[in-house]
């Protein structure tokens, strides 16, 4: 009696908040149907499944902005499980931005098409990953977190194995795997730690810090590393990055379009969550680490990311190899506002996050195209391509003006919003490590300049060996176009951006100082 | 039941962690990797369960401990087949011999 | 010392033993018999700690998938995956062995870490097994409400992994 | 829509129109770049006139929001688009939308893919004026980094054959030192508050005074805890931005990009480097360190004015030296900006107008000085100056523009050159007695880069010019060497003119730039030596 | 402290009549330059058509502020700071002179001139360049301002650079140009920094105002300045060196006077007119009108330079194969002379000497360039490769120039100073001075100004007559039909003959006691009866010893091997000096500079070795 009397409160509970997660249903339901449409109608389908995931995909994205509507402030799923605050939601059309950019470019692409055993199964997995992205970005219970890391690492090496008949990819993908589960089993293993310390799986409410703060210093410390191992993996910092470089040459471009976005967005996301427990609603801004003082560690590990993927990038021949090494370097940026954790670096963590993704959906499918276009892998193979396409070639050089910072395009804002976070928290606490961080971040961009030069100074500078008479493709110019305005915009305009995205950061940053 | 102290069940998913974590670090086989891994998920089962007996309300860990292990069965299914995939393409399982990348 | 500490204490020695041979084998066969031995061992403690549901799973799903797949893996990968690791070089055998000694060394040193915190007790308060009452019902029950959300998208998961490792798996139809 | 927004997004509408117009239109392209320049540059002229009627002050001033970024409660990103011009900025105006015209006309010496020149040629006349008229902070960030990748393309395209080396030199020297400007922006940003609105600012003249800055702010005034790295936060933030200026003035130890750059540069563009690009550099020393930090330049004067001797002698010892006619030139430029950072060290009213009226003689001059170096260049295609002997017989009227612009870069009274050295020595020479700044030998040492510079230019038109004729093309060369075609009379004959006017009367400039001048010279060395005083008590320098 | 002027605008009618007269040789310049096809032959019309207005202008001044006041106007030129600097016209008595006599000599150069360019290809240039150069001259003399002074003392430069290197195919006057302009940018920088001195010390550049302030800081009546510091004394002594070192240079004095024996690469006429009459002085002009600024250390460094450039010249000439090459260290000589004179205190005396010398030496080089002349068409008519400046290849010609050779006698004895001459009136009064100065200053070491003196009037006679002799009287191989002289050469040579004779400057043939000039310039002669008696004896001997030697042979002269001559020939080997401590040390430290920038600083600068560090260590860290 008393267990269902409880029950039908927590059915309710459900049902209650099922409307708020029908984006993931729709997912759900067309990874499903996909799978049926494959299955029976094998011969003559070769060309259904796609266009249907990506209704599906559209249907989804028309719940996920209609939800904007339904949610104006934070609200707690499934008793506990999932959090859906406006943030998350801007997380979530990036994530399904991302795919359906993925699955356009994977329909034309040659390496997909042609994959020996069949193509269908690649639009498959999408829907699933968003769903696991959601859920790992949505997610404050330790569990799900756990669940939707898995589900988007699983996902991730089936995409990256997609191509397991060429040796490189074959191997990158064992590389990706057993990393993967090696640190996800770490990870399962500081949660077990932080759960027999503090009683209870949920970060919502105080009671996870309070307990954790009254357990011994290094069983609380060595927890939470391992935990930070896991989402340091997902957003490849330094020392869980070996496997960038290989994965990123090893698999074909749009699927890296989507890889080295998607999940290290949510990635951050989830990190974002991780951290934002420990903050005390007192001050605007003020991380107490239970213990052992952790801000020092992870500036220490962003210095180490941005140099180390910014000055191995220098030495790089191969260009997907350079570009691995500059979306490491990237991720070195976009943890300094996660360490400072403010009002104002949480908007402009989400706001260098958007404008991340354009800048590597556009980079990878240039890159992609090249490769397609004029067998072009290496830097050398890039000289005088800007003779063959004009257009791409400039937009080609704003993506990587935006990637460097330079002022006119987005990557300028990001930048510049994230360094006077750091340089507003530095005001409050005065902690030393903050500038070195400030410091090193500004070198790097420098140094980020002379390796994104290299590809304008082959392209424009040098003559062409041979002459190529391929034609771009007309939906490839309508994408480019898309999104080098997204990044002027964000560039020049970006008042519109970032009132959007700081309106809804500002709730859930506001719920949690209530 | 009840004399079985707590400390005793965290040791030996100490031990378990750190013999699957010595497997992964130094055997060069990639199923004996696997392994390793299993064995480290397996010690962190351990832990769960032990901490959900000794709490108010023991089915978090107990829950937390089935969706891990089935967690794991996914990635060891998909692990195992990207091995055979390995293993077809350059006839080894060992990690040290695959670097066709980093020339 | 009543029986049951003492075929629990039996259960951790095997497991921890089979567990050390599975790794240091180079036979493959033979360690992952040995791991057949572990696994089954592991649900043996679980069974300790009242989690039997978990034990049970922890049982069919180990023992019975994973090690299973396992052996058929290793079973249909030709000949050659049995016989040892062939003659290295002197240099990589000393490459190899100081390898060891520091795979050693690190787990050993974080084993030293987690025991010293174990040891040193008073940080966890002890309670009392009181509510014994049909555990596997509140398991089900916990399934079915608070956890459903997991529970559904773990068959998602499930689902996922089945078509993806399905799909590497599968032959190439042309390229042979 | 202002002058001066017209006057900046002029080039800007034609650089698209030119990308975007078809492949026939291209003959058209260099005559679109040429009128868009010669509108420029009567709207400036008719700016410089209106401006000299009452010089005093900001005037012809264009405020609109441009960004509003509300960050949470905590506080909100205001930047606004803020232009004006004051009499340090309306003689610069003129004077780069002259070099612009007659790099335009010069530039008819590009042949292959003139779409991408001059569309990128234009793009940086937008950049360029902008960075003289913009007056809030970040707009000046925006247009002082949008001038590197035109000019990176423009030198690494069309350059000559060590290009590749020269532009990604000049574009990680720039970038090296505005990177850190950035970091001070966003500091300043922080510690300033509009007294109008409420919120933060990057108004340069919000920055300029005292009141706006918040108590417990990183470059706030009095405070103790305004510390970087345990120096006091401003003396850092004055060094950062003198370092970003001083590489694009560029001064010695950070010079090497210069050279190269205009030696690989082609003639229209090292016209534009020299001409306008070493002024950015030195306008915005004045404009933001003199008037943002200027107990930075009250305490480091001493070593600026060090800085800029060395510069002189170092550029003058350099020039003797080089073999290249166009690194020669190069050096001379260092040498003559090394006057003008001397000038404004002395923070005399002499100095600082001084600087400012060697900044626009040297801009003509070097326009001159490189046009002549590209006269030659597309005749033989050699600029090897022993090459050359007896230019005189062989192109009379060549020599008179020649002898004309080597006298008035080496200081010959009666043309712009000397004027301005003789003005920015005496301020330096003045500053003992009026601020205890510069000692006196500093004046005195650099005036024998006066010496050095006759000797140089001397040497060059001796060897070159005169003596009997014997080229190394040989006959070739006795073809190709014709004398000066119309085009080239036609931009030669206003430069010459310009530099003796300026030399004759050169109240012309004077009488604007002096109120202006006299404020900044002031507001620099007064409030500047307070706020020393004060950062001396906290921090016992 | 604000000098107000004397005069603010309007231009009273003499200033007026000043600024035609600078104007008029710069509007003909400018027409000559801008159409010089159309003129071509005939821009020497032009030419004339300006000067000779000047002079008579220049005539009619002189008459209106000859014992009157001066008159000044100015307009503001620029207004820096709260300082304003006027520029503008002072006419008074000296400047009038000065005026009188650049404009009657130039206008007799252009008519010598025609002669002797004609058929030169660039004739319309040679004159254009003629006329700026008169122009920079009026301008020079009329300056009220110290700063336009400079100005024009720059541009009179610019000019001797050009018409030095009037010939430009000829590397050798290619050379000499740059080494006169480079040697008077030295002077010109130490003139810049007195200039900077006198500004920051009193931030006015008015010379009237000028010398009163100083006058009151150096007599110490603290009643004009408030606060006198003992450093403005001292910035006043450095004011005053560094003007002098201008004015070496400009008057190729002791230490920077190698360039003017370089400077007779040009052609005659210009060397007369610049070389010897006008540009030469406007060091001693600088020196008569800054006279106030000096203080008595930097006066007496002035009188012991100027008498041993005098002493050090003389020398030099006297060993001399080249006629105008005796003839320029002859110049360096007298304007020693007049140096010294200024030194001693009688600016007056110097001034009028130089009125004197303007007249005799210019007449010598027109003379020396008429036997140039026709040598040269002599040698290329009978095909002789000889170097028709070289005295040895002359000889004989008192038949052949007979008007050249009268006229020149004159003027050689007004160099020598000979009674009943010019040179002996001014020349004697400068040694009166000298002895009366160095008896006045009580130490030994000052009777040494008097002895360098008495030395070069010594060894004047002597190379004047050696000249004389060489170019005259020597047998020589060389017989042309005797030269009737042309018109044109013959005017400027008789009307120089006759300024050289003493009525001009004074009736009373030895001595300028109560002669118009003396009351003029305020002249104070000190009575010494034995200075015009030794002087006398002296030059005697000096030209009985050339005598001797050149004409009797009864003196062996001093062997060609002898190191003494060599010594002097090459004059003191001063420049080779100068080449040794400071030109080879410039090119070898530029050569140094642009080594170490190429090699240190851009190689520190290029990242490559930088970028290949990291190569390393990225390849390591992937290893599994």
């Amino acid at each position: 009696m008393m267990n269902n009397l409880n029950a039908t409160v927590l059915l309710e509970q459900i049902t209650g908040s099922l409307p708020y997660f029908l984006p993931e249903i729709v997912c759900s339901l067309v990874f499903i149907v996909a799978i049926f449409i494959d299955l029976f109608t094998r011969k003559q389908s070769r060309s259904l499944v796609p266009f249907f995931v990506f209704a599906g995909l559209l249907l989804a994205l028309f719940f996920t902005l209609d939800q904007f509507r339904m949610v104006k402030e934070e609200i707690w799923l499934f008793n506990g499980m999932i959090r859906l605050s406006p943030a998350g939601i801007i997380y979530k059309l990036l994530f399904l931005l991302a795919a359906m950019v993925t699955h356009i470019l994977s329909i034309r692409s040659k390496a997909i098409r042609l994959a020996p055993k069949g193509y269908a199964e690649f639009f498959i997995m999408l829907p699933v990953f968003i769903v696991g992205l959601n859920i790992m970005s949505m997610s404050s219970h330790l569990l799900m977190i756990f669940l939707g890391m898995e589900m988007v690492s699983i996902a991730s090496y089936i995409l990256v194995a997609y191509m397991a008949e060429q040796p490189r990819s074959a191997e990158a993908a064992v590389k990706y795997a057993l990393f993967g589960a090696l640190s996800s089993a770490v990870m399962l293993y500081g949660i077990s730690l932080l759960y027999g310390l503090t009683g209870t799986l949920s970060l919502q409410g105080s009671t996870f810090l309070a307990n954790l703060s009254k357990a011994p210093e290094y069983i609380s410390a060595l927890a939470i590393l391992m935990v930070l191992a896991g989402f340091l993996y997902k957003i490849s910092a330094v020392p869980f990055h070996f496997y960038v470089p290989d994965v990123y040459e090893g698999t074909p471009a749009p699927v890296i379009a989507f890889l080295s976005t998607a999940p290290k967005a949510a990635g951050f996301a989830v990190l974002f969550t991780f951290i934002g427990v420990f903050t005390l609603p007192m001050e605007s801004y003020h991380l107490v680490w239970p213990k052992f003082n952790w801000e020092n560690i992870l500036v220490f590990i962003s210095i180490c990311t941005m140099t180390l993927g910014n000055l191995s990038a220098l030495a790089q021949k191969n260009v997907k190899r350079m570009m691995a090494y500059s979306s490491i370097a990237h991720t070195g940026f976009m943890m300094m506002p996660l360490l400072v954790f403010s009002e104002m670096s949480a908007a402009s963590l989400v706001f260098y996050i958007v404008v991340y993704v354009l800048m590597n959906l556009a980079i990878f499918l240039l890159v992609g195209h090249m490769e397609d276009a004029y067998g072009a892998t290496e830097l050398e193979s890039y000289k005088g391509l800007a003779a063959f396409n004009p257009l791409l070639s400039v937009c080609m050089v704003i993506v990587l003006a935006s990637l460097v910072g330079l002022p006119p395009t987005g990557g300028f804002t990001g930048k510049f919003l994230v360094f006077s976070s750091v340089l507003e928290a530095y005001r409050i606490s005065h902690n030393p490590w903050l500038l070195y961080l400030l410091v090193a971040a500004v070198l790097n961009t420098v140094i980020a300049l002379f390796f994104y030069l290299r590809l304008p100074l082959y392209m424009y500078f040098r003559k062409a060996e041979k002459i190529y008479t391929s034609k771009t493709p007309l939906y490839l110019l309508v994408i480019m176009c898309l999104l080098v305005a997204g990044i002027l915009m964000a560039g020049v305009f970006p008042s519109e951006l970032v009132k959007w995205i700081s309106a809804h950061t500002a709730e859930t940053a506001q719920i949690r100082f209530k | 039941m009840s004399t079985i102290p707590l400390e005793h069940f965290l040791l030996m998913s100490a031990a378990l962690f750190c013999i699957g974590l010595y497997a992964v670090l130094t055997r060069r086989n990639l199923v004996i990797m696997l392994i390793g891994i299993e064995l480290m998920v397996n010690a962190g089962v351990i832990n769960l369960a032990a901490f959900g007996a000794f709490e108010t309300s023991h089915h978090e860990g107990q829950m937390m401990g089935i969706f891990a292990i089935v967690l794991s069965a996914a990635s060891v299914a998909v692990a195992l087949a990207i091995i055979l995939k390995v293993y077809q393409q350059f006839n080894t399982i060992e990690p040290g011999k695959i670097d066709t990348l980093r020339n | 010392m009543s029986v049951y500490t003492l075929i629990f204490y039996f259960f951790g020695l095997m497991m921890l033993a089979s567990a050390l041979y599975a790794v240091i084998s180079t036979n493959l066969v033979r360690s992952v018999f040995s791991l057949f031995l572990t696994f089954f061992s592991v649900a043996g403690i679980l069974v300790f700690t009242r989690a039997d549901y978990l034990a049970i799973s922890q049982l069919m799903i180990y023992v019975g998938g994973i090690l299973v797949v396992l052996l058929f893996g290793i079973m249909l990968s030709d000949k050659n995956v049995l016989e040892l690791v062939g003659r290295k070089g002197r240099k990589a055998i000393a490459a190899s062995v100081l390898n060891r000694v520091l795979g050693a060394g690190l787990a050993l040193l974080l084993f030293a870490v987690l025991a010293c915190v174990f040891l040193d007790d008073g940080w966890k308060s002890v309670v009392s097994e009181s509510q014994q009452a049909e555990p596997i019902q509140s398991t089900g029950f916990m399934m079915m409400t608070t956890y459903l959300l997991p529970f559904e998208m773990i068959s998602l998961l499930l689902l996922m992994a089945l078509i993806g490792a399905a799909y590497i798996a599968r032959k190439p139809k042309h390229n042979r | 829509m202002g002058y001066l927004s017209l006057l900046i997004f002029l080039p800007l509408f034609f650089a698209l129109v030119i990308w975007v117009l078809p492949k026939r239109f291209e003959p058209m392209f260099q005559a679109l770049s040429i009128g868009v320049s010669a509108a420029q540059v009567i709207i400036s002229a008719a700016l410089y006139y209106m401006y000299s009627l009452s010089p005093e002050g900001f005037r012809f001033a264009e405020h609109a929001d441009w960004i509003y970024l509300q960050l949470g409660t905590l506080g909100s990103l205001d930047i606004d688009y803020f232009v004006a011009v004051d009499g340090l900025s309306v003689g610069l105006v003129l004077l780069t939308s002259i070099v612009m015209f007659i790099a335009a006309i010069a530039s008819n010496e590009i042949k292959e893919n003139k779409r991408g020149y001059f569309a990128l040629f234009n793009l940086l006349g937008t950049a360029v004026m902008g960075v003289f008229c913009a007056l809030d902070f970040f707009l000046f960030y925006v247009f002082y980094e949008l001038m590197l990748l035109p000019l990176y393309f423009l030198i690494g395209m069309w350059g000559g054959p060590n290009r590749e080396y020269a532009s990604v030199k000049f574009f990680i020297y720039t970038l090296f030192g505005s990177v850190f400007m950035l970091l001070v922006m966003a500091g300043l940003y922080f510690s300033v508050t509009d007294p109008g609105t409420g919120h933060h600012t990057f108004n340069m003249l919000h920055m300029m005074d005292e009141a706006n800055y918040s108590r417990d702010a990183i470059f706030s005034i009095g405070s103790e805890q305004a510390v970087l790295f345990g120096l006091p936060a401003r003396l850092i933030g004055f060094a950062v931005l003198f370092i970003a200026f001083a590489i694009k003035i560029p001064v010695v130890p950070l010079h090497t990009w210069l050279p190269d750059a205009h030696v690989e540069a082609p003639t229209p563009i090292s016209i534009i480097l020299a001409g306008i690009l070493l002024k950015i550099g030195a306008y915005g020393i004045i404009r933001l360190c003199l008037g943002i930090f200027p107990d930075g330049q009250v305490y480091f004067s001493y070593w600026i004015g060090v800085i800029g001797m060395v510069s002189i002698l170092y550029g003058a010892f350099n020039a003797l030296a080089s073999s290249d006619l166009k690194r020669m030139i190069a050096f001379s430029s260092i040498s003559h900006m090394g006057f003008v950072v001397l000038g404004i060290a002395s923070l005399t009213s002499e100095g600082l107008n001084g600087a400012v009226y060697q900044m626009i003689s040297h801009g003509v001059l070097s326009a001159m000085l490189f046009f002549i170096a590209g006269v030659l260049y597309n005749r033989v295609h050699d600029r090897y100056i022993p090459n050359f002997r007896g230019l005189a017989l062989q192109m009379p009227r060549y020599t008179t523009f020649v002898v004309i612009a080597f006298f008035a870069s080496l200081g010959l009274p009666g043309m712009s050159g000397f004027i301005g050295e003789v003005f920015t020595l005496m301020g330096a020479f003045k500053s003992e007695s009026v601020n205890q700044l510069l000692p006196r030998w500093f004046a005195i040492v650099s005036a024998t880069g006066i010496l050095f510079g006759a000797a140089y230019f001397l040497w060059t038109l001796q060897r070159m010019f005169f003596g009997a004729r014997r080229f190394f093309g040989g006959e070739a060369w006795h073809r190709a060497l014709t004398d000066l075609s119309a085009r080239e009379l036609f931009v030669l004959l206003p430069l010459g003119l310009t530099t003796i006017i300026l030399g004759v009367y050169p109240s012309i400039i004077f009488d604007v730039t002096n109120l202006s001048m006299n404020t900044i010279a002031d507001h620099a060395y007064r409030s500047g030596s307070v706020y020393l005083n004060m950062l001396k008590v906290i921090f016992g320098l | 402290m604000q000098a107000q002027a004397l005069h603010t605008f309007p231009l009273n009618t003499i200033t007026l009549l000043g600024l035609t007269v600078l104007l008029l040789p710069l509007l003909a310049s400018a027409l000559i330059a801008a159409c010089a096809k159309l003129f071509g032959k005939k821009s020497h019309v032009v030419a004339l058509l300006a000067s000779i207005p000047a002079l008579l202008l220049s005539m009619f001044i002189l008459t209106q502020v000859w014992n009157s006041s001066s008159a000044q106007s100015d307009i503001r030129w620029i207004s820096i700071g709260t300082v304003s600097i006027h520029t503008g016209i002072l006419i008074d008595a000296t400047s009038a002179l000065m005026l009188v006599m650049v404009s009657f000599i130039a206008t007799l150069v252009q008519v010598f001139s025609v002669y002797y360019m004609k058929g030169d290809e660039g004739y319309a240039r040679y004159f254009a360049y003629l006329s700026l150069f008169v122009f920079a001259m009026f301008g020079l003399v009329l300056a009220d301002n110290l700063l336009w002074l400079y100005i024009c003392w720059e541009l009179v430069g610019f000019c001797s650079y050009l018409l030095i290197g009037f010939w430009r195919e000829r590397d050798a006057a290619s050379q000499a140009s740059k080494k006169a302009f480079l040697m008077n940018r030295v002077g010109d920088l130490g003139f810049l920094v007195g200039l900077f001195i006198l500004y920051s010390q009193f931030s006015t550049f008015d010379l009237s105002a000028l010398g009163i302030s100083s006058q009151a800081i150096l007599h110490g009546d603290a009643s004009f300045l408030s606060h006198i510091a003992v450093s403005d004394i001292y910035w006043l002594h450095a004011a005053g060196f560094c003007l002098l070192i201008g004015a070496l240079a400009k008057s190729a004095q002791f230490p920077l006077h190698t360039w003017l024996p370089d400077a007779m690469e040009g052609p005659t006429p210009v060397s007369s007119l610049i070389h010897a009459a006008t540009m030469v002085v406007a060091g001693v002009y600088l020196l008569i009108r800054m006279s106030p600024v000096f203080s008595p250390e930097v006066l007496t460094t002035i009188a012991f330079a100027g008498a041993f450039t005098a002493f050090m010249a003389a020398t030099i000439a006297a060993v001399q194969q080249d006629i105008k090459k005796v003839l320029a260290y002859s110049t360096i000589s007298q304007l020693g002379y007049m140096v010294m004179a200024v030194g001693v205190g009688s600016t007056a005396a110097a001034f009028i000497h130089l009125l004197t010398h303007a007249f005799f030496k210019c007449l010598l080089f027109l003379a020396s360039g008429v036997i140039i002349h026709e040598l040269k068409h002599y040698f290329e008519h009978e095909g002789m490769h000889k170097d028709s400046q070289d005295m040895r290849n002359m000889g004989g010609l008192r038949k052949k120039l007979p008007l050249t050779f009268y006229t020149y006698s004159i003027a050689a004895a007004a160099l020598a100073g000979l009674p009943f001459f010019t040179g002996f009136l001014s020349k004697d009064v400068i040694l009166a001075q000298s002895l009366y100065w160095s008896a006045a200053q009580g130490e030994v070491l000052a009777y040494l100004v008097p002895f360098f003196g008495f030395a070069t009037v010594l060894l004047t006679a002597f190379y004047i007559t050696r000249q004389y002799v060489l170019v005259f009287f020597k047998k020589s191989d060389v017989d042309f039909p005797v030269f009737k002289e042309p018109v044109l050469v013959k005017i400027p040579l008789v009307l120089l003959a006759a300024c050289s004779l003493f009525p001009l400057f004074s009736l009373h043939p030895f001595s300028l006691e109560n002669s118009v000039l003396a009351e003029g310039l305020n002249l104070d002669i000190k009575h010494l009866p034995l200075v015009p008696l030794g002087s006398v004896i002296l030059l005697m001997t000096g030209a009985g010893w050339a005598y001797a030697i050149y004409v009797k042979g009864l003196i062996s002269p001093l062997s060609s091997g002898s190191i003494l001559r060599k010594f002097l020939y090459k004059g003191w080997y001063i420049d080779e000096l100068y080449q040794a401590l400071f030109i080879r040390p410039v090119v070898a430290v530029s050569g140094w500079m642009k080594e170490f920038d190429t090699k240190v600083i851009d190689g520190f600068v290029n990242f490559r070795y930088w970028s290949g560090v990291w190569q390393l260590s990225s390849a390591g860290s992937t290893g599994w």
